[in-house]
């Protein structure tokens, strides 16, 4: 693929990407008039390594990437030598057996609580963010008090390693309307759903009126089940304690009251309350999706990568407004005003050494930049996300399933999860087999505490 | 015949198992030009590793053991000693046909035009009626066929020996003897230098030029098979060879006037002049050995003495007749049909000037 | 035995033909399944339907012009056909050697060997990736090839060691006494014989390398050989979601060549087999 | 006269031709031995037993993936023995081994069935039988998750339309179902390697033994008892032995299947292996319960390791 990128861009491949992008309603930052225009020389001859992992969502991400790449070499007359790669290669062992041997990639995206391990490969952002105009970095600042939370343990906490450009706060709920009617609820009424005690009382209406056998669904599978609605519940009833370690990174939260009333309560759903399928240890959310556009279910809470299948599955319902997005509730009886965590997909340089050194973060970070222009980050946010700039958020809302409007509501105080060197083991690898002891029959608290010591021993050492 | 010398081991010594096994030790043969010569001995004497070690499939202990055509070869690999092997188990290349299989050393050899390479294999394929066989493969051919076939990979090397390794113990008995014709004919006509290996002593007998018989790693007797037979040069190669097998008796010798005499249990016989002249008197654990042709049923005489027919084996046109007296069995053989019948006792006559003596150590005097 | 008629016989028929349709329902019923979801429209897929009810080539579309599955096929290809001949340049000269020489300590040799058949694989990725990275096979095709050999050497010098002990003992010496050195015997006469198992081996090993996920995952990128079943799995569990029509169409383009080949090496695979059967 | 002797071959210095390395040799040849040795011996030392002994060095470590490694003695095992998961593993890992037992069973049948004369189209099924076995297990994997999905896999829907289930087993979820869902996968996927082996063993026994067995009156069972059953028992064992072995190390299908899921329930050893070494990163860890795969395949094989020896040791004296 990146033999492409080595000829010159042509009109062709222009029209070629920009039709495929238009065909789903995207715009980018490569115009007619740059292709043209004399291309930028600030850059040339500096080659940088960009590992590209968002491009794995969906086809549409991946032509997304390959237009903002080539846009970027238009432009500086840099060349870029992209790998395409997957998720799991920073969950697995790919990335970091690469890092370790020094197959280092210039520039890289990933998901921010995921590179904690590569820490000691990656340079600070602090002072190309500091040189950002305010007209970009005003509407992303938002977020630069969450990468602290999320680096708190570090001791350079308040450096910025990964920068992010997309944000996926977890997780909207998506519902069919159709349900609604059949079961007699007033959709008006009962949406956006305020805490868990009123969607208990939904999902008993869709449960009775036979409308969907298992109108809801919580996830079991390893890597939904530590991130996505769990932690927002139990936000609701502790801030402090909603992420799976404490302040300073020292002990595990999760056996503590908060946690285990809000993991019973997320079990129960499945054994108390049989909303849930009994696939519900090995669910996921992708899965759930499916199966609320089949009808099957009812109400699913869902990230809101998920807009693309619907898009692709079943485009005409959504755009007759027969699937909607509504935000994440609290807990009964434990609002503290906060319900949402957030994923982020960010940036990382690595650091570089040798004479070029300067010019290849140089370049690397001006190759951020590109993703950060305001076409691009609409783009992305049409089909992968909820872009990092808040001011593109308004252009983007009134779609018929109101997805942005339910997601943008969400991000009031959201929280973050941690960003450890051991945060893949610490909230998913070893989460998730206790969370699927107890949907199995075990007892919750007990589960915690099993995995909160396990947990505590990672800490220590 | 004048001897040149065509292949000459000298005091060839091979072991095996770091020195614990010897199979070959001391070693000496000289093979003339033209010269078909037999290696017998029992399993295991040490026959074949003297002929892996001429063919160079093995590695003799001493460094000028083996010598062709006065050329010292000892370290030399088997390739560059121009000999052709003719395996006990046949050993064809199963992938390739008869004619490749004939051709095998000469085009690895690369010294000879294709045309030269044809016509030999033409005439090996003339030589071994092998024709009409030149294109199948291995697996079709029967065993003679497949034997002929090894011969004729042999012939067109134009070797300085043929060295054959039990080539016909495969066959069976028919076969064996036609082959073993073809074989003599066919080494006559090319007279190239062979060293034929056997176990069988019939096989040695009718085959070789001379006949080298060894046991437990040594050269016992190397001779015509006149000699071999009439001349063993001990006990072991005059029981070897010879079927039915010589018959034996302890005795000792002692004078009577003039006349040396061999005593034993069983007889007293006078020594002729010839023989008795390489005898002491008073020797003792003598051995006398005597080939059942010359034991004789017959008339009472001076020195017959009684024994009593126990079986009767017809060889064809002899007859084998098993005899007992005190004890011990004796083996004649005679001309026709036998003279007597099972049970009888009859007169048994040594035809002395056959007899051999040999000492304690087994060493015909 | 066909002339024998008794009630046995009937029985005889009976138990084989149900044992045979037995075990090919188990292979086919899946298979045209399968096959037949390849040619249905996105939609279709979560119905348990046997026919498309509208026969669709998208996902075939999909497959060759999105993902262009074919350059990945074309990678296995390359990497199990590499695989396959570096296997035979190191396993048949040593197993030789094992097979027909006799060297003191092959005992031991040859136990130190098939406990590397025991020894999970899983386990040597990583210090794999780490040395290829060092040495730069990493992301090459040289790397997969190598690699793979830890498949495939122990079992085929365990394979090859068996045939060629197997072999008359003077074929070789024979070769020798003829004119050939130790290599030409090697080469010229065992070597040739020697060819139904080396078949079988390729074939063998190439499937390895075709099939492979882990060393493929691991030790490729994006923009090298990465090999079909790495998009494969991607597809089938690294994306959002499940596309199961693009899915199977990837099953069969993957899945039908090694088939194929292992039809058109039947009679070598029967001899191979065969040769270690006491 | 006839040679009443025994023909047999001189074999007693054949079997004692044996020399060391540096010993004395035919010419070229201990160069030729070296130098055709050397490719297995760099493999054996550079791909398997360093990387091995490293493993266990590793196993007495602390061994993160970055960072620096901690001595720890027998911690890891002392770890791993007491682990809440340990029997629940090592159950799954004996469950998981019962598909060598399932692969014989399906080659054995599929093996005799095509063994018969009066069997048409010998080689279309042939073809259709290595299937599952000549594509990669990631795509039969794939193949049976769409197949065994409890909600659209076609498997499901018959079984319930035939009564057999009253409702979609949601065997992913369910510790037992989803233990045997993968080792059935398994099974499904490389019984035809057996098949392969035993079909030529099959193919090897002369017809004149199942016609003599026949003259005497022998039915079907005893024709198997008494003459097939013998011919292919050393083919079997050897088969099964290998499989053994193969099937305890497969770990694309029960990842992709359950991800060793349900809890631990489906973490078979391999599978637990590649969850400390590649998710946690926790190398002494991974290796411990490597070596103590290695074990467990050992332990498995005792009853069939004197038989195995001495088809070692005959492969070892034919040579």
């Amino acid at each position: 693929m990146n033999k492409e990128l080595d000829r010159t861009y042509s009109r062709r491949d222009f029209l070629k990407i920009t039709t495929a992008l238009a065909a789903v309603g995207l715009t980018t930052s490569l115009t007619p008039d740059l292709l043209y225009g004399e291309a930028g020389t600030d850059l040339k001859g500096v080659t940088i390594d960009y590992w590209n992992m968002i491009g794995v969502q969906n086809p549409v991400v991946k032509q997304l990437s390959e237009s903002i790449i080539k846009a970027f070499e238009q432009r500086t007359g840099a060349k870029v030598n992209t790998t395409w790669d997957t998720y799991g290669s920073i969950i697995g062992p790919k990335y970091r057996t690469n890092f370790l041997a020094g197959k280092i990639p210039t520039v890289f995206d990933a998901i921010s609580s995921w590179t904690g391990q590569l820490r000691s490969f990656l340079r600070p952002l602090n002072d190309f963010v500091g040189e950002w105009d305010s007209e970009t970095k005003e509407p992303v600042s938002w977020l630069f008090p969450l990468i602290k939370v999320q680096n708190r343990g570090f001791s350079d906490a308040d450096q910025i390693y990964d920068l992010p450009f997309l944000v996926i706060p977890q997780a909207p709920v998506v519902t069919r309307l159709d349900h609604w009617k059949k079961a007699g609820l007033d959709f008006e009424k009962n949406w956006p759903i305020k805490d868990t005690d009123h969607f208990l009382e939904l999902l008993k209406a869709f449960k009775d009126q036979k409308v969907s056998e298992y109108p809801y669904e919580v996830y079991g599978k390893i890597w939904d089940a530590g991130d996505t609605q769990l932690n927002g519940w139990v936000r609701s009833l502790d801030i402090e304690k909603s992420d799976f370690l404490n302040a300073d990174w020292t002990r595990s939260n999760c056996d503590s009251e908060p946690w285990i009333r809000g993991v019973q309560f997320y079990v129960d759903l499945f054994r108390k309350y049989h909303y849930s399928s009994p696939d519900s240890p090995q669910s996921t959310d992708e899965d759930a999706v499916e199966q609320l556009i089949r009808g099957q279910k009812s109400i699913v809470h869902a990230d809101i990568l998920n807009r693309g299948t619907f898009l692709k599955r079943i485009p005409k319902e959504v755009e007759a407004g027969l699937i909607q997005w509504g935000p994440h509730f609290p807990m009964a009886g434990g609002t503290t005003g906060s319900v949402v965590f957030q994923a982020m997909a960010s940036f990382s340089i690595t650091k570089q050494t040798g004479p070029d050194a300067e010019i290849k973060e140089r370049a690397a970070w001006e190759f951020i930049k590109e993703w950060f222009r305001a076409e691009n980050q609409i783009a992305l946010a049409k089909s992968s996300g909820l872009s990092a700039r808040r001011d593109v958020w308004d252009g983007l809302k009134g779609a018929p399933d109101h997805y942005i409007e339910a997601v943008t509501s969400m991000l009031n105080n959201p929280g973050v999860w941690s960003n450890h060197p051991k945060s893949v083991d610490i909230q998913y690898n070893l989460f998730a087999p206790h969370i699927q002891q107890a949907m199995g029959g075990a007892d919750v608290a007990t589960e915690l505490k099993a995995y909160a010591e396990e947990v505590n021993k990672i800490l220590k050492t | 015949m004048v001897k040149i010398s065509g292949i000459q081991v000298k005091n060839l010594v091979k072991s095996f198992q770091k020195g614990t096994v010897q199979a070959c030790k001391n070693v000496n043969l000289d093979i003339a030009e033209g010269e078909l010569m037999v290696l017998l001995g029992p399993s295991g004497c040490g026959k074949t590793t003297t002929l892996r070690c001429i063919a160079g499939l093995e590695s003799p202990d001493n460094d000028d053991a083996i010598w062709i055509k006065g050329r010292n070869v000892t370290r030399l690999p088997p390739k560059d000693r121009n000999l052709a092997f003719v395996f006990q188990d046949i050993t064809l290349f199963p992938h390739l046909n008869v004619r490749k299989n004939i051709s095998f050393g000469l085009d690895m050899r690369k010294t000879c035009s294709k045309e030269e390479i044809d016509r030999r294999v033409q005439e090996a394929a003339r030589l071994l009626h092998l024709e009409e066989l030149l294109d199948r493969k291995p697996n079709q051919l029967s065993g003679g066929q497949a034997q002929r076939v090894a011969l004729g990979r042999a012939i067109v090397m134009e070797p300085d020996a043929f060295l054959m390794d039990e080539p016909l113990a495969n066959l069976d008995a028919a076969l064996r003897i036609e082959m073993r014709t073809e074989i003599k004919r066919i080494q006559r006509k090319l007279l190239t230098s062979t060293i034929f290996v056997t176990h069988d002593q019939e096989e040695a007998l009718t085959l070789g030029d001379t006949i080298a018989v060894m046991k437990d790693g040594v050269v016992q007797q190397v001779g015509t098979p006149y000699q071999i037979y009439h001349q063993p040069a001990n006990i072991f190669v005059g029981t070897f060879i010879g079927a039915p097998p010589i018959n034996l008796f302890p005795c000792s010798i002692q004078s009577r006037g003039t006349e040396m005499i061999a005593i034993s249990d069983l007889f007293y016989l006078p020594i002729p002049e010839a023989i008795a002249k390489n005898l002491s008197l008073g020797s003792q654990n003598l051995t006398l050995g005597i080939r059942p042709e010359f034991v004789t049923i017959g008339p009472k005489l001076e020195n017959s003495f009684l024994a009593r027919v126990t079986l009767i084996e017809p060889l064809g046109s002899r007859t084998l007749i098993f005899l007992e007296a005190k004890g011990r069995e004796i083996r004649s053989v005679v001309q026709g049909e036998a003279p007597v019948a099972e049970g009888e006792a009859v007169h048994v006559t040594f035809q002395m000037e056959r007899v051999f003596f040999f000492d304690s150590t087994g060493k015909r005097i | 035995m066909a002339q024998v008629t008794d009630r046995s016989s009937f029985v005889h028929k009976t138990l084989a033909y149900a044992g045979l349709i037995f075990v090919l329902s188990l292979i086919l019923i899946p298979y045209s399944y399968i096959a037949l979801t390849a040619f249905k429209p996105p939609g279709e897929v979560f119905e348990v339907e046997w026919l498309p009810r509208e026969w669709s080539l998208e996902a075939w579309r999909y497959t060759f012009k999105t993902v262009e599955f074919q350059k990945y096929i074309f990678n296995s290809f390359i990497a199990g056909l590499g695989a396959a001949i570096l296997s035979i340049f190191i396993a048949v000269p040593g197993a030789y050697i094992f097979g027909r020489k006799q060297l003191r300590g092959k005992e031991i040799f040859f136990y130190i060997i098939t406990v590397a058949l025991l020894f999970p694989y899983v386990l040597l990725i990583v210090p794999i990736t780490i040395t290829w990275i060092r040495i730069g096979l990493y992301d090459t095709l040289p790397g997969l090839w190598i690699a793979y050999q830890i498949f495939i050497i122990p079992f085929a010098l365990w394979i090859l060691r068996g045939f060629f002990a197997e072999l008359p003992p003077s074929l070789e010496e024979c070769a020798m006494v003829y004119g050939c050195t130790q290599f030409q015997a090697f080469y010229r006469v065992m070597l040739p014989l020697a060819r139904p198992v080396i078949v079988s081996l390729l074939f063998m090993t190439f499937l390895i390398g075709w099939s492979d996920f882990l060393f493929s995952n691991m030790l490729t990128t994006g923009e090298g050989p990465r090999t079909a079943s790495v998009i494969l799995y991607v597809t089938a569990v690294g994306g959002e979601r499940v596309e199961w029509e693009v899915l199977m169409v990837m099953t069969l383009m993957a899945g039908i060549p090694p088939v194929l080949l292992y039809i058109l090496a039947q009679k070598q695979l029967m001899k191979t087999f065969a040769v270690r059967r006491r | 006269m006839i040679d009443t002797k025994p023909r047999t071959r001189e074999t007693q210095f054949v079997s004692t031709r044996e020399v060391g390395l540096w010993g004395r040799m035919l010419q070229g040849d201990r160069w030729l031995i070296i130098l055709f040795l050397l490719p297995t011996l760099a493999f054996l030392i550079f791909l398997l037993w360093l990387p091995f002994l490293q493993g266990i060095w590793m196993s007495f470590h602390n061994w993160p993936f970055i960072g620096k490694p901690k001595w720890v003695g027998l911690q890891n095992y002392r770890d791993f023995v007491t682990a809440s998961y340990f029997w629940t593993t090592i159950r799954a890992t004996l469950i998981y081994s019962l598909s060598t037992v399932f692969q014989l069973g399906i080659a054995l049948i599929a093996a005799l069935a095509l063994n018969q004369k009066f069997i048409p189209l010998k080689g279309i099924w042939w073809g259709i039988m290595l299937m599952p076995y000549a594509m990669p297990p990631v795509v039969t994997g794939a193949i049976w998750m769409y197949l065994l999905d409890p909600n659209l896999g076609m498997v499901t829907h018959y079984l319930i339309k035939l009564g057999i289930l009253s409702e979609p087993i949601y065997w992913a979820s369910d510790p037992t179902w989803a233990k045997w869902v993968i080792t059935l996968v398994v099974s499904w996927t490389f019984w035809p390697f057996m098949f392969l082996i035993i079909l030529s063993a099959l193919q090897s026994i002369p017809e004149s033994y199942y016609e003599l067995a026949e003259v005497y009156g022998a039915n079907l069972w005893q024709r198997f008892r008494t003459v097939t059953w013998p011919h292919i028992r050393g083919a079997v064992l050897a088969a099964f032995i290998i499989r053994i072995v193969w099937n305890l190390e497969k770990i694309d299908q029960p990842f992709q299947l359950t991800g060793g899921g349900p809890g631990y329930e489906t973490s078979v050893l391999s599978v637990l292996t590649y969850r400390f070494a590649f998710l946690s990163g926790d190398f002494g860890m991974a290796f411990t319960v490597g070596i103590f795969l290695i074990a467990f395949m050992m332990i498995l094989m005792i009853p069939f390791l004197r038989r195995f020896q001495i088809l070692i040791t005959q492969a070892g004296k034919r040579g």
